[in-house]
C-alpha cells in the first residue's frame, strides 16, 4: 500500500490525470465511440458499399436483411434483390425482396469509384454485393440513394467540422484570453467588453446571419471552411475566459516572477511558462466545445444556410428527413439524428470524464 | 460505572467509513470520559480519528457510522441520554446540539456561511434554541458578541463573515458556540488556522469563559504545549483509541506510553537544551492497521512476540493515569 | 437588501458600472447588425429599385443614382452606418420589402410572443432544474439522480429541430394539435375568450419543451455540481451543528450558495433561449422573431433581418444587466468588493 | 354574414350590390353561403395555393384557354383592323366598399399611374406598338374605348388575362390611390413616410399591388383582404362581387379565405399532410404520408393534372455581366449539350412514376400553329452528344476528367437560383447530377420567391428556373408577357429586350437574329389576319424552340390534390396550370362547405 502511494506522488500530472480517468467507465466507452466515429471519418468511401450520390430507381427501399438461408440450405451471408410495384394510382411503391435473385455479400469488392482524402483515387470496398445489384444496410432515399453510404460520408465532414472549428477556438481563445489575462488593466477591461458583446448576441440568429452572407457561388470547401469559421466565432469566449483567469491566478506566482526577472519575454512566459500550467483545462473545455460545434453545423446546415449538396453532413442529410414521410414512413432517413446524438454525448461523457481528471482538488 | 460528575461518558465507540478503498475504523473502541466544569484535552496526530470523535458526540458523523459503544451524555438535570441510540435527523439530537453540546470548528474562515451575516447567523442558533427573539434577538446576539471582547459588537453583526479577520472570525465564533450556554463546549483545533498572538488571546478568552460559565470544554488539539495552556486533563488518541490518559500534570511530569514521550519529545522546551527528535515512520494506512498494538510498528522499545500480537488494554496507574501499553503490564501485575 | 448606507452606495456605483458596461455592448452589438446589412452580396438598392419597377420598365441609372442618393448607399459606411443607428434610436427600423411594412410594427407585433414564449420556458426552467438539481445532489447516484442526468445529457445532446419535428408530430397524433403556430386557425381570428386562452395554453406546452430544454439540462447539472461541492464545506457541518433541521439547513446555506452561478447564467440563459426560439420557431411555425429572421435572411431583406439580430441581442444584453444586479443583491462578496 | 350586415343596414340588399346584368357562373352544385377556406403562405401577402381565385378582369378565358369571354365587361366591341377596342363595363359594377367602377378608374388609372414618369421614368411596357402608346377614353361612364395606331389583336388576350400586370386597370381603384398620389393629396409624401417610405412613389407603387389587395383597397374580385398580420392574412368575401350561380345567388358561396404564414416550407407540407388546408397540392415526394394520413386529416385526395410544359425549365442569364460567362451561355451549342445532359426518363420515373411527359418546354399542343417537332427538339439523353458539343464550346475537361474548364481555365461551375415551387425539388438534384456527368459543377440555390426576381431583374444570376405554363393558344399571344419573353419570370435576355422595346434608350443592342425575333413577335401581334397571325406564330415559337432559350425537363406531371371532406364543387379532374387558366380553373367563388357552420 504504503509504496503505491509513494509512486502516486511521483507520477506525472498527465500520469495522474491518466489514472483518474480510468476510473470513470462512462468517458472511457465514449472514448471508444469516438474512435469509431473518426475511423468511419477516416476511412470514409472504403467502408461505404456505394457511391454516395449514385440514384437508382429503388426509392425509399426499406434497410435490406442480410440473409444466411436461402431456400432452406444455409450459405454464406447475402441480400435478395429488390423487385418495386408502383400503383399508378394512389403513386405507392411498395419494394419487396426478390427471392430469385441472390447476392452473396462479398469483401473487399471492387466498386464505385472514389477519392479518398482527396488524394487517392481507388474503387475497393471493405464489402458489397458487385455490379449485380445494390445493397442498402439502411435503406435508400427518395432518390433512390444508399442512406448507409451516405450516413458514413456524411461522418467525414460533421465529425471533422467540431475539430478544424476548436483548433481555430484554441487559438482565438488562448490569444484573446492570454493577452487579457496577462496584461490585465485597460487591455484586459476591453477585450472582457468585446468578449462579453459576444456572449450577448443569440448564437443561432448570428450564425445564421453570418451562414446566410455566404456567396453561392463558393466552392464547397471554401463553404466548409467558412463554416467552421462562423462556428468558432461564436465558442471561443468561453475558452478565452477561463485562460484568463488562470492566467490572473497564477500570473503573480514565483516561478513567474522569476522568469520576468530572468528577462524572458512576454509571449515567451506565456507559451512556456503559462500555458502548460492549465493545459489540461484548456483540453477539457476544447473537449466540450466540440460537441456544440457538430450541433452548430448541423442545425445551420439543416436550415439550408450551411454546407449544402453535393456536400452531404449530418445537418445536409436531416434536411432531407424534415418531413412527416422521414417520422412516419420512412424512419431509416432519420438514422443521422441518431448518430449526432450518440458523437455529441460521447464528447461530453468524455468531457466529464478528463473534467474529473484534470482537477486535482477532488480525490 | 461513570463517576457522578461525568457529564459525557464514551465507551468502546467505534466509528466507520466505507469507502471505496474498504472499510475504515476512524474512531475504533474508543472510551474517554468529561468531568462537568473541567478541560480535557484531547492530543493526537491529524488523521488519527479526533475530529471524527468529537463529530460523532453531535452525531453529525455521516458519512462516517457508529458502528459499536456508546456515548452517555448527562444533561443539566442529571437524565442520561443515549446519543448513540439516537436518530442523528430526530428532533431530540437537535435539541442537544448547541443548546447542551456546543462546537468551534477548525477553519475560522470557512466554517461561516457566506451568505448571511455574522449576527444572522448567530441569532439564528439562539432563536432556534429559545434563548432570545423577536426584539430581544438583536441585543442578545451583540451581548454574546461583547461576551467574546469582540470590539464594536454592533457592526461586527452587521458584517458579513468575508469582512472580518480570521482571529475576528473564530470570536465570532466562539460566541456564537456560547450563545446558547452549553454544558459542553467541544473546541477542535481552534486556533491552528491563526497566528501566535491570536492564538493566546484566543486560548485567554476559552479560559475566561469556560471559569465564568462553568462548562466543561472537550479540547482537541494536535499539539501538547497548546492543551498544556487550558487543560485539566489530556488524553493521547493514536489511531482512534486512547492510549494514554493523565491529569496535566502527571502527563508532562511521567508521561508513560512510548507515543506520549515521543510527542513530549517533539515540543521545543526552553529550558532543556536537547535535539529535538521526530517521530519515526508515519501514520499507517488507516484500513491496514497493524496487528497487535498498533503503534508497535513505531514504537522504539516494542516487545518483539507480544506488542505485534496481542492489543494491550487501558490499565489505571497508581498516579491515577491511564494508559494503554504491555510495557505497563507486568508492573500492573506485581 | 442593501444593509447599510455603505453596502448600498457601492451597490450603485456597481449598477452604475454594469449599465455603462451594457451601454458600450449594445454600441458593439449595432455593428454587428449594421455588419449583417452590409455582408450579403447583391445590395439592398439592387432588390429595391427592381421591387419598383416591378410592372415598370425597369430604373434608368439616372434614377439609379438618385435613389442611391435617396438612400444615402453612395455615401461612406461610417454615415450610412450613422444614419441607420440614429434612425433606430429614434425607433424607425426602416421598412420591409419583404412584409410590405415598417420593420417596427413587425417587431412589435413578434415581440410579445417572443416575450410570453422566452419568460414561461424560462421560470419553467427554474422551476423545475433547480428542484431536480438539489434532489439529484442530495441523493447523488440515486435512480433519481440517475434519471435527470440521463434526461439532461439527452435534452443537451438532441437537436432543437429534431426534437420540434418529433414532438410536433407526437402531439399531432396523440390530441391532433393543428401543426404551425400557437392557437388553432379559428381562434386567430376571434377576440381574446376562455376558449381562446385554452387553445393557446394547449398549444403551449410542445414548444416550451422544445425551447427550454437544452438549457434545463445545462441548469440540472451546474445546480447539482455546485451543490454538492457546497454541500461539503465545512460552514453546513456548522449549520449541522447548530442543530438546524436538516431541510432548512440545506435552503438557508448550501442552496443560497448554489443559486449564485444559476443566477449569473440568467443573461447566458437567455442567449440560449433565443437561439432555442427561433429554432423551434421555424420549425414549429411560432409567431416569434425567429422565423421573420429567417425569411428575411433568405429573402436578403437586411433591414428586417439586422433589426430582429439587434432586438434579440438588445434584450439578451438587458437579461446579462439584471441577472448581474440580482447577483449583486443576493451575493455580499460580489456587492461588498 | 351579409345578410346580417343587410339587416343593421351596414349594407344595401344584394339587387343594389349587382350590377344591373351580373355574370352568371355555372356552379356544379347550388351552394350554401358561410364558412372559411383555409390555406397557407410564406410571408404577408404573398402567394398562396387559392389566390388566382382573387382577381377578376375584363374578361376571361375558358377553362381550356380557347375562347375568351367577358368577365366583369359584359361586351368588348372590335373594329375591323382590331384596333379600336370598346369595353363595356358591366352596369352598375362597384368596388368591394360600394363605389361605383366607372371608367373614370381606367382613365386615372392610365394617365396618372401608368404615365406617370415619377412611378414609370421610361413609361408603362403595354399598350405600346412601335413607338406609341394606345389612347384612352371614355365614352359614357360605363364605357371605354382604347384605340391603337394599327392593329393589336392581343389586347383582347390581354384583358381576359388578369394575372398581367395589364389586368390591372380593374386592379386601381381611383378614389382610394390617390390619398397616395403627390399629384391627388399634398400630405403624400408625408403619408408614405410615416409609413417608412423615403417618398411618396415609392408608397404608392407598394399599394398598387392588385393580386393581393392591401388590406381595405377596394376590388373587384370575390374576397378582398380585411386584415393582414405577420401571422396571417384575412380575406372576407366582397359585398358587391359581380358573379351570380345559375340561380342568381350571389358568389362567392364562401366567407371568408383565412391564410396562415408558415415561414418553412417544410412545415407548409406537414400541414398539409395534416389536412391543416382546405385544399392543398401534394409533394409526389411526400404522397405516402398524404394517402396514410387521409382518414386521420379528414381530407380526399383527388387526381389533377399540372398542365405545365415543363415542371421545371431552365433559363441561362444571356445578357451575364461578365463577358467569358456570357459567351457561353450564348452558345447554342452549350444549352443544346445541356439539354442532351438530362435524363428525363429518370426523372419521371423516380418523381412522376412514369406518368409524366419527358418533352421540350414549349406551347400547348392544342396551339393552332403547333409544331410537334418542337416537343422532340434536344429532348434525347445522350451524354455522348452532351460531351462533343461541350467539347467545341469550348468548355474543354480537366486532366482528371473532373470537371470542364472555362475559357478563363479555372473550373466551370454556375449557380442556379431557384425559390421553391410545384415541382419536387429532388428534380434539381437529378439535373445537377447529369449536368455534373458532363463535367458541369453546378450549385443550386434556393433563395426566396420576391428575391429572386430581383437578382434577375438585376441581371445578376447565372441561370434560373421556373415552370413552364402549358401555354394555350390565349396566354400564347399574351405581347412580351409569356415566360419565353426575355424579360418575364426567366429573365434570359432583360437587356437585349429594354434595347428593342426603348429603342436603344437604354439596354444593351442584341445580335441581329434577337432583333429580328423581337420584330417577328411585334409584326405577329400586328397581324392583320388569321393566316398571318399562325404563320408567325409559328416562325416565332419555332425560334424560341429551336434556339433553346429555355431547357425543359419532363411536363404535364400528375398533381394529387388534397382537398378536406365536405368542400363542394370541387372538380375531380383538372388540370390545372399557371397561364392564363390559372386562376378561372378552380372556381374557387363556387366552393361550399356542406356545414358551413363547422368551419368557422
Amino acid at each position: 500500500m504504503t509504496d503505491t502511494v509513494a509512486s502516486r506522488h511521483s507520477a506525472s500530472q498527465w500520469q495522474l490525470m491518466w489514472a483518474k480517468f480510468k476510473d470513470h467507465k462512462l468517458a472511457l466507452v465514449s472514448l471508444g465511440v469516438l474512435g469509431v466515429f473518426y475511423s468511419i471519418a477516416l476511412l470514409g468511401p472504403f467502408l461505404a458499399p456505394c457511391d454516395s450520390w449514385q440514384t437508382s430507381r429503388f426509392a425509399f427501399a426499406p434497410p435490406a436483411r442480410i440473409h444466411v438461408f436461402h431456400s432452406g440450405r444455409l450459405m454464406r451471408p447475402f441480400v435478395y434483390g429488390m423487385k418495386m410495384t408502383s400503383d399508378p394510382r394512389t403513386f405507392e411503391r411498395s419494394i419487396a425482396p426478390d427471392k430469385s435473385t441472390v447476392l452473396p455479400v462479398r469483401f473487399f469488392v471492387r466498386g464505385a469509384e472514389y477519392e479518398w482524402l482527396w488524394l487517392v483515387r481507388g474503387n475497393l470496398h471493405l464489402f458489397g454485393v458487385g455490379s449485380g445489384g445494390q445493397i442498402n444496410l439502411l435503406g435508400t432515399d427518395i432518390l433512390g440513394r444508399d442512406c448507409f453510404s451516405r450516413d458514413i460520408v456524411s461522418t467525414q465532414i460533421s465529425v471533422t467540422v467540431g475539430l478544424v472549428g476548436v483548433f481555430i477556438t484554441f487559438v482565438l481563445g488562448c490569444l484573446i484570453g492570454g493577452v487579457s489575462g496577462y496584461y490585465g488593466g485597460v487591455v484586459d477591461n476591453v477585450l472582457q467588453r468585446f468578449m462579453e458583446f459576444v456572449t450577448c448576441l443569440p448564437t443561432i440568429p448570428m450564425w445564421m446571419a453570418l451562414g446566410a452572407a455566404i456567396p453561392a457561388q463558393w466552392s464547397n470547401l471554401k463553404v466548409y471552411f467558412a463554416i467552421t469559421v462562423i462556428l468558432a466565432l461564436r465558442s471561443w469566449t468561453g475558452l478565452s475566459r477561463q485562460v484568463r483567469s488562470k492566467l490572473l491566478q497564477s500570473r503573480d506566482e514565483d516561478y513567474i516572477i522569476a522568469a520576468k526577472v530572468a528577462g524572458a519575454s512576454d509571449s515567451r512566459i506565456i507559451l512556456t511558462h503559462l500555458l502548460p500550467g492549465f493545459a489540461s483545462y484548456l483540453i477539457v473545455s476544447l473537449t466540450l466545445e466540440i460537441p456544440r460545434m457538430i450541433l452548430g453545423e448541423t442545425t445551420l446546415s439543416f436550415f439550408g444556410l450551411g454546407l449544402r449538396p453535393p456536400t452531404v453532413s449530418w445537418g445536409v442529410l436531416l434536411q432531407d428527413a424534415q418531413n412527416l414521410a422521414a417520422i412516419s414512413v420512412y424512419p431509416w432517413l432519420m438514422f443521422p439524428a441518431i448518430m449526432v446524438v450518440v458523437c455529441v454525448l460521447a464528447f461530453n461523457f468524455l468531457g466529464d470524464g478528463l473534467r474529473d481528471a484534470a482537477d486535482p482538488y477532488k480525490e | 460505572m461513570p463517576a457522578t460528575d461525568t457529564i459525557l461518558d464514551i465507551q468502546a465507540l467505534t466509528v466507520r467509513f466505507h469507502t471505496r478503498q474498504g472499510l475504515v475504523s476512524a474512531v475504533d473502541g474508543l472510551d474517554l470520559a468529561l468531568r462537568r466544569g473541567r478541560v480535557l484535552g484531547l492530543v493526537g496526530e491529524s488523521g488519527c480519528g479526533k475530529t471524527v470523535m468529537s463529530h460523532a458526540l453531535l452525531r453529525i458523523e455521516a458519512p462516517g457510522r457508529i458502528e459499536g459503544g456508546r456515548i452517555s451524555f448527562f444533561g443539566r438535570d442529571g437524565a442520561e441520554v443515549m446519543l448513540d441510540a439516537l436518530d442523528p435527523g430526530g428532533s431530540t439530537i437537535r435539541r442537544i446540539r448547541w443548546k447542551e453540546i456546543a462546537m468551534v470548528f477548525q477553519e475560522p474562515m470557512t466554517s461561516f456561511g457566506p451568505q448571511h451575516t455574522i449576527g444572522a447567523q448567530i441569532g439564528e442558533a439562539m432563536a432556534l434554541h429559545g434563548i432570545a427573539s423577536g426584539r430581544a434577538l438583536q441585543p442578545a446576539v451583540v451581548a454574546s458578541l461583547q461576551s467574546v471582547g469582540m470590539p464594536r459588537a454592533e457592526e461586527t453583526a452587521r458584517q458579513y463573515p468575508h469582512q472580518l479577520s480570521g482571529g475576528m472570525r473564530q470570536r465570532a465564533m466562539i460566541a456564537m458556540a456560547l450563545s446558547c450556554h452549553p454544558t459542553i463546549l467541544i473546541a477542535d483545533e481552534p486556533t491552528t488556522a491563526l497566528d501566535v498572538s491570536t492564538e493566546s488571546q484566543i486560548l485567554e478568552l476559552l479560559r475566561e469563559r469556560q471559569a465564568a460559565l462553568g462548562m466543561s470544554i472537550l479540547y482537541i488539539s494536535h499539539n501538547l504545549g497548546v492543551v498544556a495552556q487550558i487543560a485539566h486533563e489530556v488524553a493521547v488518541m493514536y489511531l482512534g483509541r486512547i492510549v494514554e490518559r493523565a491529569p496535566v500534570g502527571a502527563l508532562f511530569a511521567s508521561p508513560k506510553h512510548p507515543y506520549t514521550r515521543a510527542l513530549l519529545r517533539s515540543i521545543p522546551r526552553v529550558d532543556r537544551d536537547c535535539a529535538l527528535e521526530a517521530l519515526s515512520g508515519n501514520i499507517p494506512e488507516p484500513f491496514a492497521r497493524p496487528a497487535g498494538c498498533s503503534f508497535h510498528p513505531r514504537c522504539p522499545d516494542r516487545l518483539v512476540g507480544i506488542c505485534d500480537q496481542v492489543a494491550p488494554a487501558l490499565r489505571r496507574m497508581d498516579d491515577g493515569s491511564e494508559v494503554c501499553c504491555h510495557l505497563y503490564g507486568e508492573c500492573a501485575h506485581g | 437588501m442593501a444593509r447599510n448606507g455603505q453596502s448600498g452606495a457601492l451597490l450603485l456605483r456597481y449598477v452604475l458600472k454594469r449599465l455603462l458596461w451594457a451601454a458600450v455592448v449594445l454600441v458593439l452589438v449595432s455593428f454587428f447588425a449594421f455588419l449583417v446589412i452590409q455582408l450579403p452580396p447583391g445590395d439592398f438598392l439592387d432588390s429595391y429599385v427592381e421591387q419598383l419597377s416591378r410592372s415598370g420598365m425597369g430604373v434608368d441609372s439616372a434614377t439609379l443614382v438618385s435613389l442611391r442618393h435617396a438612400y444615402g448607399l453612395d455615401r461612406p459606411m461610417v454615415v450610412q452606418y450613422w444614419e441607420w443607428v440614429t434612425r433606430f434610436m429614434h425607433g424607425d427600423m426602416g421598412v420591409s420589402l419583404l412584409y410590405v411594412r415598417r420593420v417596427n410594427d413587425i417587431i412589435l407585433e413578434r415581440l410579445p410572443w417572443t416575450l410570453l414564449i422566452t419568460t414561461t420556458s424560462m421560470l419553467l426552467m427554474y422551476a423545475i432544474s433547480i428542484p431536480v438539481g438539489i434532489y439529484a445532489a442530495r441523493h447523488q447516484y440515486s435512480l433519481g439522480d440517475f434519471a435527470a442526468s440521463l434526461v439532461g445529457f439527452v435534452g443537451m445532446a438532441t437537436p432543437g429541430f429534431l426534437l420540434a419535428l418529433v414532438m410536433m408530430w407526437l402531439a399531432y397524433l396523440a390530441f391532433g394539435m393543428s401543426l404551425g403556430g400557437l392557437q388553432s386557425p379559428q381562434f386567430m381570428q376571434q377576440a381574446w375568450s376562455w376558449a381562446k386562452l385554452k387553445d393557446l395554453l394547449w398549444h403551449l406546452p410542445v414548444p416550451l419543451f422544445v425551447v427550454s430544454i437544452a438549457g434545463m439540462a445545462n441548469l440540472i447539472r451546474t445546480m447539482r455540481a455546485t451543490l454538492l461541492d457546497e454541500l461539503g464545506k465545512p460552514y453546513v457541518t456548522t449549520a449541522r451543528a447548530k442543530g438546524l433541521k436538516e431541510s432548512v439547513l440545506i435552503r438557508r446555506y448550501p442552496v443560497r450558495a448554489a443559486l449564485n452561478p444559476i443566477i449569473s447564467s440568467g443573461g447566458w440563459l437567455l442567449a440560449e433561449l433565443f437561439s432555442g426560439e427561433t429554432v423551434a420557431g421555424i420549425v414549429l411555425g411560432l409567431p416569434t422573431i425567429g422565423p421573420v429572421m429567417y425569411r428575411a435572411l433568405l429573402a436578403e431583406d437586411m433591414y428586417l433581418a439586422a433589426s430582429c439580430v439587434m432586438v434579440m441581442s438588445i434584450l439578451t444584453v438587458i437579461g446579462f444587466l439584471v441577472s448581474d444586479i440580482v447577483l449583486a443583491f443576493t451575493d455580499p462578496r460580489i456587492r461588498l468588493s | 354574414m351579409l345578410a346580417e350586415r343587410v339587416a343593421a343596414g351596414e349594407l344595401p340588399p344584394v339587387e343594389q350590390r349587382l350590377p344591373k346584368n351580373p355574370f352568371v357562373r355555372h356552379a356544379r352544385q347550388i351552394g350554401k353561403y358561410g364558412g372559411t377556406l383555409y390555406d397557407q403562405t410564406g410571408s404577408p401577402g404573398g402567394r398562396f395555393h387559392l389566390d388566382g381565385a382573387l382577381i377578376a378582369g375584363a374578361q376571361e378565358t375558358d377553362n381550356d384557354g380557347e375562347i375568351i369571354r367577358p368577365h366583369l365587361c359584359d361586351r368588348v366591341d372590335v373594329n375591323q383592323d382590331y384596333s379600336e377596342f370598346t369595353f363595356h363595363i358591366r352596369e352598375g359594377l362597384k368596388w368591394s366598399d360600394g363605389v361605383d367602377l366607372t371608367a373614370d378608374d381606367v382613365l386615372w388609372w392610365w394617365q396618372n399611374e401608368q404615365r406617370n414618369a415619377v412611378i414609370y421614368p421610361e413609361g408603362p411596357r403595354t399598350f405600346k406598338v412601335g413607338n406609341d402608346y394606345a389612347e384612352f377614353s371614355k365614352l359614357d361612364p360605363w364605357t371605354f374605348r382604347i384605340k391603337f395606331p394599327t392593329s393589336f389583336r392581343p389586347c383582347l388576350n390581354m384583358s381576359a388575362s388578369e394575372w398581367m400586370a395589364f389586368g390591372s386597370y380593374f386592379g386601381q381603384p381611383a378614389h382610394w390611390m390617390k390619398q397616395f398620389h403627390a399629384d391627388f393629396n399634398p400630405k403624400a409624401d408625408e403619408l408614405a413616410r410615416q409609413n417608412g417610405f423615403g417618398s411618396w412613389y415609392q408608397y404608392y407603387t407598394m399599394m398598387m399591388e392588385y393580386m393581393h389587395p392591401h388590406v381595405n383597397k377596394p376590388h373587384v374580385g370575390p374576397w378582398f383582404r380585411a386584415a393582414s398580420t405577420t401571422t396571417h392574412d384575412i380575406y372576407e368575401r366582397n359585398p358587391y362581387f359581380a358573379e351570380v350561380d345559375q340561380e342568381g345567388n350571389q358568389l362567392p358561396y364562401i366567407d371568408r379565405i383565412y391564410v396562415q404564414v408558415v415561414e418553412d416550407q417544410k412545415l407548409q407540407t406537414a400541414r398539409r399532410a395534416t389536412g391543416a388546408v382546405s385544399e392543398g397540392l401534394c409533394e409526389m415526394s411526400q404522397i405516402s404520408v398524404f394517402t396514410r394520413n387521409a382518414a386521420r386529416a379528414d381530407y380526399n385526395i383527388k387526381h389533377w393534372r399540372l398542365a405545365n410544359g415543363s415542371e421545371c425549365m431552365f433559363a441561362f442569364n444571356l445578357n451575364h455581366k461578365d463577358p467569358v460567362k456570357r459567351r457561353i451561355y450564348n452558345d447554342l451549342k452549350f444549352r443544346q449539350a445541356l439539354s442532351y445532359a438530362i435524363n428525363r426518363r429518370r426523372i419521371n420515373e423516380t418523381l412522376y412514376f412514369g406518368q409524366a411527359k419527358e418533352w421540350q418546354a414549349t406551347l400547348s399542343p392544342k396551339v393552332s400553329f403547333f409544331d410537334p417537332s418542337w416537343l422532340e427538339y434536344c429532348a434525347r439523353y445522350d451524354q455522348d452528344t452532351a460531351n462533343r458539343l461541350l467539347d467545341e464550346a469550348g468548355l474543354p475537361w480537366d486532366k482528371e476528367r473532373r470537371s470542364r474548364l472555362g475559357p478563363d481555365g479555372q473550373r466551370f461551375v454556375l449557380v442556379v437560383i431557384y425559390n421553391q415551387q410545384a415541382f419536387p425539388v429532388e428534380l434539381l438534384e437529378f439535373v445537377r447530377q447529369d449536368w455534373a456527368e458532363v463535367g458541369v459543377e453546378v450549385i443550386m440555390k434556393e433563395t426566396d420567391f420576391r428575391f429572386r426576381e430581383w437578382v434577375c431583374r438585376a441581371g445578376d444570376q447565372d441561370c434560373t428556373c421556373w415552370n413552364a405554363d402549358m401555354v394555350e393558344e390565349v396566354a400564347a399571344y399574351l405581347p412580351w408577357a409569356t415566360k419565353w419573353n426575355p424579360q418575364e419570370v426567366l429573365f434570359y435576355a432583360r437587356d437585349w429586350w429594354l434595347w428593342y422595346y426603348n429603342s436603344g434608350q437604354s439596354g444593351i443592342e442584341p445580335p441581329q437574329r434577337w432583333k429580328d425575333q423581337f420584330e417577328r413577335m411585334a409584326a405577329w401581334y400586328r397581324a392583320k389576319s388569321v393566316e398571318e397571325y399562325r404563320r408567325l406564330g409559328h416562325a416565332v415559337w419555332d425560334f424560341f424552340s429551336r434556339q433553346l432559350v429555355c431547357i425543359g425537363t419532363v411536363g404535364y406531371a400528375p398533381q394529387p390534390v388534397v382537398i378536406k371532406n365536405g368542400l363542394r364543387n370541387v372538380s375531380d379532374t383538372l388540370t390545372i396550370g399557371y397561364g392564363s387558366l390559372w386562376a378561372k380553373s378552380y372556381m374557387v367563388q363556387t366552393y361550399y362547405w356542406d356545414f358551413p357552420e363547422g368551419h368557422g
